[in-house]
Order: C-alpha cells, then structure tokens, then sequence
C-alpha cells in the first residue's frame, strides 16, 4: 500500500496539532519486530520526533545487529547517534560514530556529528562556532550547519544573536520553514509580536492550507491586542475554523476575540451585533463539539460560556 | 505476414547478445558513473536565488492569504526600483557560464560525457561493425517508408519493407526502451543515490536553477508588479452567520 | 507565609514537566478556598491543571484555559493558588515575562498567589536519596512582593519519602506521565480531559 | 479529505516511485504478452493502453474512495509515465514478436 501523503488531524496517529512534530510514544511492553521497528524510524525521521529512549531500546534491541538494512543504515545509525547526545549516552554516540566513520571518513555531515557530540555536548560552545564557521566556508551552502550555530546560540539564550543569525540565515534560505517558526518562537519570547506575526504571514504564504499557521497567526493578533488586530485575529481564526471546523483552539479563540472586540468601548452597535452573533455561532460549534465526545466536560465549559455571553 | 524468413542463428547470436549486452552495459554504466561522479558543491548564490523566486511565486500566489498592508510590504521588499532583490537580480549583468574558466565545470562536463555518450557511441560503433548488416526482427506495426533510414541502418536494400529492423538499430531500440527498465532494476533511490546522500548533505533546498537567471528574475519581477491582491479573508465570518457582505468597514485593511 | 505543596499536586507537576521535557510547560495551582476569618499563615496547595507546552507567550489559549479552571474552581470549591512553570532551558529557572505576568493576573484575584518555578534537571527519580528533602530543590516559590516576583525559597513539599515513592512508582515504573493530560492536549484532542481524574485516583491510591 | 490536511512530500514522493515501479512492470509485461499472442499493428497499441487503464482501475479499487489519502489527482495515476512505459511496451513487443513470430 502506497504511503499516505497527507496527515489528517484526525488521524490519531498524528493526533499533535503542534506546529512541530513531537514526541512520539509508543505503547510499551510489546515486543516489536524488526521491519516495524526500521518502519516506527523511519516514519519519527521524517517527522523529526524526538523520542531519543525508544530510539535506543529500538536500535538496541532490534536493529543494532542486523545487518541486512542496506543503505537505510547509515541514516539510522545517525538517528541514533542523535538521540544518544539527547541522552548523554557517550558509548551509544561511540559506536554509532565509529560505525558512520569507517565508512564515510570524509563526510562533512558525519564530521558535524562529531562536532555536536564532542564539543557542543560538553559545552564548549565558543570552540563548536568556531568549528562551524570554518566548515561553512568550504560549504557555503550547507544549511544544517548555518542551523548549528543558530541552536547553539539557542542553548546560550543569546536572543539578540540568534535574531540576527537566523534573519541572516533566512536571507539565504528564504523558504525555510522550520527556520521562520523557530524565528516566531523567538519573537515571541521577545514581546516582538507584530515581527512574529510577520513571520507567520511568511508561513502563511507557502501553504496556505495549513489552519494551523492561521491560527497561530491569529493567536499573535490576538496578543497584540489593538482594536484593529483583534479584528484580524477575528478573521484568521475564522479562516483557521473554516479549514478545519473541529480545530478547537480556533474556535475558543474566534469566541474570545467576538467578546472582547464587542467589549471594546466606542464600538458602533451594528457592529456590536456582528460580533455578538459571531460569539454565539462559536459557543454553540463548541457545544456540539463537545456534546459529541466530550459530555462530562460540557458542565464547566457552558459554565465558562456564561460568563462570556454578552 | 512476413514473407522473409530468417535463420534462426541471426536469432541466437545476434538478436539476442544485442539485448543482453545493450542490458547489462546500461548497469555496468551506471555503477561507473557512480564510482566516479564527484559530489558537487552548490553555490550559496544559486540556492538563494532560486529560493528568492519561490517566495516571490509563493507571494504571488498566495499573497491573498495575508493582509494587504504585508503583502505590498513584500511586494516593496521584492520588487522596489533601488534596493528590492528582483530588480537587482534582473540588473545583475549575465553571467555566462564559461565552461573554459570553470575547471570544475569542464572536469563535469567531461565525466558526462564520459559516461553518457561516449560510451553509447563506442559500443552503438562496436555492434554495427560486429553485428553489421543483418536484419534482426520486425517491429510488430506497419510503418512509412520515412523510418527506413532509422530502423535500417546499416542496410540499404530499397525493396525492404519499412518494418524490418537491422542490427544497429535495434541495439538503439534497446538503449531507450530500457531505461525505465534501469529504475526498475537498479531502484529509483538506489545504492548510490542515498550514499551520495549521506556524503554531503541534503540539497533538495537547491533546486535547478534556470539557466539564465536574469531572464528569471525580469520574468518574475514583471508577474508580481501586476499581481493585485484581493484580501480572501474578507468578511469571512459572514459564512458562519450567513450575512450578505454589506459591512466593508468591518475589515481592516482594504 | 509558608506554603505547602500537596503530593498529588508535585507528582503531577513533576509528570507534566517529565512528559515534555523539551518544551516550556506550566499550569496553574488549586489550593482550598479559605473563609475570610482564617488568617493562619499556612497555605496548602491541594491540586494543580497542567495547562500548556507549546505556544508558550500567547494569550488566548490562557485566557480560556484560566476561565475554565477559573469555573472549575468555583464548583468545586477551590482557588487559584497560584501558576507554575518549567522552563525549556534547564539551567533557568527563573520566572520569566510571562510567567510573571500571568502570576500577577492571578495576584489580583487572590493576594496570596505564588509562582513555582520547577527544575528538575539533573535529578535521578529511580535512585535512593540521601535527604528526602532533596526533591524540595526542584521546587522555586515565587511571591510578588512590591510589583516585583522574588525569590522567597525552595517549595516545601508534604511527605517528601512519600511523595518520592509515589513519583517512582508512577513515572519510572508505570509511565503514567506519558497519559497525563494537559490543557493543551485537550485542545488537540477533545476526549483527553485536563482534570485527569483516572491519574488523581491512581495517585490518591497510592497514597494511602 | 478537507482542507485540514498536509502534504507531505517525501510520502508523495515515495508514492510516485511505487507508482512508476507499478507502471514500468505493468508495460514489460503487457509488451511480454503483446508479443507471445502476436499482436500485430494497432491491436498491439490498443492492448498497452487497455492494460493501463487496467492497472489504472486496479490501484483506484485497492485505494478505495479516500484515494485523496494517497495521490492528489485520480487522472495522474493514469497519465504518470504513459508515455516512456509506451517506448517499454514496444520494446519488449518487438522482442518477443520477434522471438515467437518471425523466426
């Protein structure tokens, strides 16, 4: 069966509506076969989870003899090399280097992992940066090592940095997503809502589809908090629940924005019961949503609900 | 149908070593144009280019996703006379690209050549001189005298019906019949494709740059000088509560 | 004032913050509602509600977060005591612009509010402790003191060996804290509930 | 599926790979019996493209009606190397017709 190309948030496999993808978990206490083991990889690889324990149990148990993988190995020994600095594991990273080293000696990727676990690992940041600077010369355009520096700037908490390094790297690799959110993350812890909302738009334009990135962007509106972007976050999170109607978050959040934007003091009155039906068309999305699996729950919510009625 | 008969050791020691060696050549190829293609460095400029113009398209595109003021914002940004990236990429004089001051474009191209056609024509040489002169088999279609000169190359007997294949052509039948055969056989993302991989980095980021990037960025520059941007988030809400737009004020930016 | 943090109420946290290592989390602290006359100095912290781990520094996910809780409470006859958070960076455990805003938010309504900064980077649940009261350090309490958040001293928490006990028994020996549920998971998933009322049990059995 | 929904493009692309393993095999094989029966002339073209409408019809059924799932447009699945599985087809035609039939 051909793999799925496109991830439902209904799906529970990927049931995170995290912009990123997450931790993965899965059920313990079975034992798990080889093929599904480098499948369950395969598929964390793609989404970037960040399970580093299961990974080793995984290649430990499983993978870590087997040698019929072909070429897919490389790739896993990686992965595993990644979550065993996630897991300060120094003889896992071992072996996994030694493993990637013999056979690709002059590989720059296999030599960025060695930077990251011998000297990012021990902290020595000054001496990584430096490391990387020079290996970005011989490669201008390798961007994970561009992504290096920028998460060792991270780890030092050097805001002001890593803002200037990251709109440097965009410059470059303008259609980076990973990079733009990281860049809204940043923003946001700033206080720099109205340049995390330009980095959202950003988002925004290279897929369109994605409720998600409306939502967010009309949760940073909504922070900014003017008459004039509540508005906006009206809108965005009005698109963000037309794309997917059971996207929760959007609806509590077109529900709030309705009531604070009628709240506002000099609102015309028409206006006023524009927002006021918007409010109540919310409320009553949010009770049936919440009629049809969530009963137990619904007590508390109207309760909320009540407070929120104009 | 077919008024000649052939032997049947044309059969076995032509038609057929035709095939295997046209098939197993192909393989052979590829493993060398493996061992000896060196991983190639991107240049910087070529993948900020090339990402310039897919933001640029992604704005085009999808610029009524986002207010109007960011959109005229990045339209600015992109495309303003002095200072947007378009206009002076579009400025930037031509380079071309000069094979002869680039030694590691010519050693490229000369490695190309080494494993694409060089070897077509050495080996398409060596079977019409050892195979020369036979006719293999018929194409199982009628066709126009036109194709004669293709599919019969090497005998030139007038009366020869057009569907008739020599030697040498059909060794060239076999060379584009099959390379879908190869992918089959040697996998898509073989061997040698994931450890290229693994050697340097990803580089899906790069994408083929046209050959001409100035000709690319005036194109592009034009498209999003005329692009508009209707904001297609206007009075979205009504949908919900089924109200006819009548309200424009309620939108902030138009 | 001394404040005391409830074995139920520091497992979870301590769940919370173990399920998402890699984000910010936080989430708000119950505490029993007082009668205006009882002015003992003491302050129990009953339960807490994990609220969020990603989105960290925008509003409009608290705000509903905190009236949900905010009616919660009132049924059930308790208070917002007070917020916590766990910082991404392990080696900051300071409140940062937000948690001290949302403290302050929550200071108004209720003038005994604390914030709790948890850290618990570096320590090893499933060995032995020399001091129980060890685990206190991964707890910072917070009180708003003059417009300002300062540090007033590590949280002390009720029966340390206990609580320890509890942790190990439901973290390292039955993963519970990959099924605790947070305000945000509910958001993404309507069915989980963020009273996690199966965990509350399991702990209260434990206890006991 | 809605508008709720991702690409993601390693999957497509892996899709498209299996979908060209499906086509290349389905144009040997097809050119196989094409050539043992001996089909001759436009019965030969006919049957390549009756066989990829078969196929077509047979990845359609095994996905089922969520093929959005799986591939964006149904008519890709058809179209996707029509073209270089013809030059396949002839091929392996010629080949064996030549084999059975002309000898």
């Amino acid at each position: 069966m051909p793999t799925e190309i496109s991830q439902s948030e209904t799906d529970p496999s990927s049931s995170s509506s995290s912009l990123r993808q997450q931790r993965q978990h899965q059920p313990a206490g079975r034992r798990i076969g080889f093929d599904e083991a480098r499948e369950i990889l395969q598929k964390w690889r793609e989404e970037n989870a960040r399970c580093p324990e299961k990974v080793r149990d995984l290649w430990i148990h499983c993978l870590s003899k087997c040698k019929s993988l072909g070429d897919e190995r490389w790739l896993i020994v990686e992965q595993v090399a990644m979550a065993g600095m996630d897991l300060h594991d120094t003889s896992l990273i071992k072996e996994c280097l030694s493993i990637l080293e013999s056979k690709f000696p002059k590989s720059s990727r296999v030599r960025r992992l060695k930077v990251m676990a011998n000297v990012e690992m021990r902290e020595r940041y000054e001496e990584a940066l430096k490391t990387y600077d020079a290996m970005i010369k011989k490669d201008e355009a390798n961007s994970i090592l561009y992504k290096r520096k920028i998460a060792i700037l991270i780890a030092q908490k050097r805001t002001p940095e890593i803002i200037k390094e990251l709109s440097e790297y965009l410059k470059k690799f303008m259609n980076d997503t990973e990079a733009w959110l990281e860049l809204c993350d940043v923003y946001i812890q700033d206080q720099a809502y109205s340049k995390a909302a330009f980095c959202m738009e950003e988002l925004i334009i290279t897929n369109p589809h994605n409720h998600l990135y409306h939502q967010r962007f009309a949760e940073i509106q909504y922070t900014i908090g003017t008459t004039e972007s509540l508005e906006l976050a009206r809108s965005y999170f009005a698109q963000a629940v037309k794309l997917n109607p059971s996207n929760l978050r959007a609806l509590y959040g077109l529900q709030l924005t309705a009531y604070t934007l009628s709240n506002q003091p000099r609102t015309v009155s028409q206006k006023k019961k524009e927002n006021a039906k918007i409010s109540a068309w919310a409320t009553t999305q949010i009770t049936k949503l919440y009629q049809e699996s969530n009963e137990k729950s619904l007590p508390v919510v109207e309760s909320m609900m009540a407070n929120l009625q104009l | 149908m077919s008024e000649l008969l052939l032997d049947t050791s044309i059969r076995a020691w032509v038609f057929l070593p035709i095939v295997i060696i046209s098939f197993l050549f192909g393989i052979l190829r590829h493993y060398v144009s493996i061992l000896i293609s060196s991983t190639k460095n991107i240049e910087l400029h070529q993948v900020q280019d090339s990402q310039l113009l897919i933001r640029s398209r992604f704005l085009r595109e999808n610029g009524k996703y986002i207010p109007k003021q960011s959109f005229l914002m990045r339209r600015h940004y992109l495309n303003n006379e002095e200072t947007g990236y378009l206009k002076a990429g579009s400025r930037r004089p031509a380079q071309a690209p000069n094979p002869m001051s680039d030694p590691s474009m010519m050693t490229d191209m000369l490695k190309g050549n080494l494993t694409n056609v060089l070897p077509m024509i050495l080996i398409g040489g060596w079977i019409n001189w050892t195979f020369s002169g036979f006719v293999c088999t018929k194409v199982p279609f009628p066709l126009t005298l036109r194709f004669k000169p293709m599919l019969q190359r090497g005998i030139e007997l007038m009366s020869l019906d057009a569907s008739w294949v020599s030697s040498a052509s059909w060794y060239f039948l076999n060379v584009f019949g099959l390379r879908s055969i190869y992918t089959l056989v040697l996998g898509e993302n073989n061997a040698a494709d994931q450890t290229r991989m693994m050697q340097d980095q990803m580089s899906g980021a790069a994408m083929a740059m046209p050959p001409d990037p100035k000709q690319a960025f005036k194109a592009e520059w034009e498209a999003l000088e005329i692009s508009n941007h209707q904001w297609a988030l206007k009075n979205i809400e009504n949908d919900f509560i089924g109200e006819k737009s009548n309200n424009q004020e309620v939108t902030p930016t138009s | 004032m001394e404040c005391q943090i409830s074995i139920r109420c520091f497992s979870k946290i301590m769940m919370h913050s173990l399920k998402y290592p890699y984000y910010t989390i936080n989430g708000v602290l119950l505490a029993e509602k007082r009668t205006s006359k009882d002015k003992s100095s003491f302050y129990y912290v009953v339960d807490c509600i994990p609220l969020f781990h990603m989105a960290h520094g925008l509003t409009p996910c608290m705000e509903i977060a905190l009236l949900q809780v905010a009616s919660y409470c009132k049924e059930n006859n308790l208070i917002i005591a007070g917020y916590y958070q766990a910082n991404k960076d392990y080696y900051d455990s300071t409140p940062d612009f937000f948690a001290s805003k949302i403290g302050e938010k929550i200071w108004e309504n209720n003038n005994d509010a604390i914030v709790l900064m948890v850290n618990s980077f570096g320590i090893n649940f499933s060995k032995d402790f020399d001091d129980p009261n060890e685990i206190n350090e991964t707890l910072h309490v917070y009180q708003f003191i003059e417009g300002k958040w300062k540090h007033k001293s590590n949280g002390s928490i009720e029966k340390p060996e206990a609580a320890l006990d509890v942790i190990r028994d439901l973290v390292v020996k039955k993963q519970v804290h990959l099924k605790l549920n947070d305000f945000d998971n509910h958001l993404d998933d309507i069915t989980c509930d963020w009273r996690n009322n199966a965990i509350n049990q399991e702990i209260k059995s434990l206890e006991a | 599926m809605e508008g709720n929904s991702y690409t993601l493009t390693s999957a497509m692309r892996s899709n498209m790979i299996l979908l060209d393993y499906c086509k290349t095999s389905m144009s040997a094989l097809s050119g196989f019996t094409a050539g043992v029966i001996g089909l001759y002339g436009a019965y030969g073209f006919i049957f390549y493209f009756l066989c990829a409408f078969l196929v077509w019809a047979m990845i359609l059924i095994r996905m089922g009606p969520n093929y959005k799932k799986y591939f964006h447009k149904r008519i890709t699945i058809f179209t996707n190397g029509l073209g270089s599985g013809l030059f396949t087809y002839v091929l392996f035609w010629t080949f064996l017709y030549g084999m059975v039939n002309v000898y």
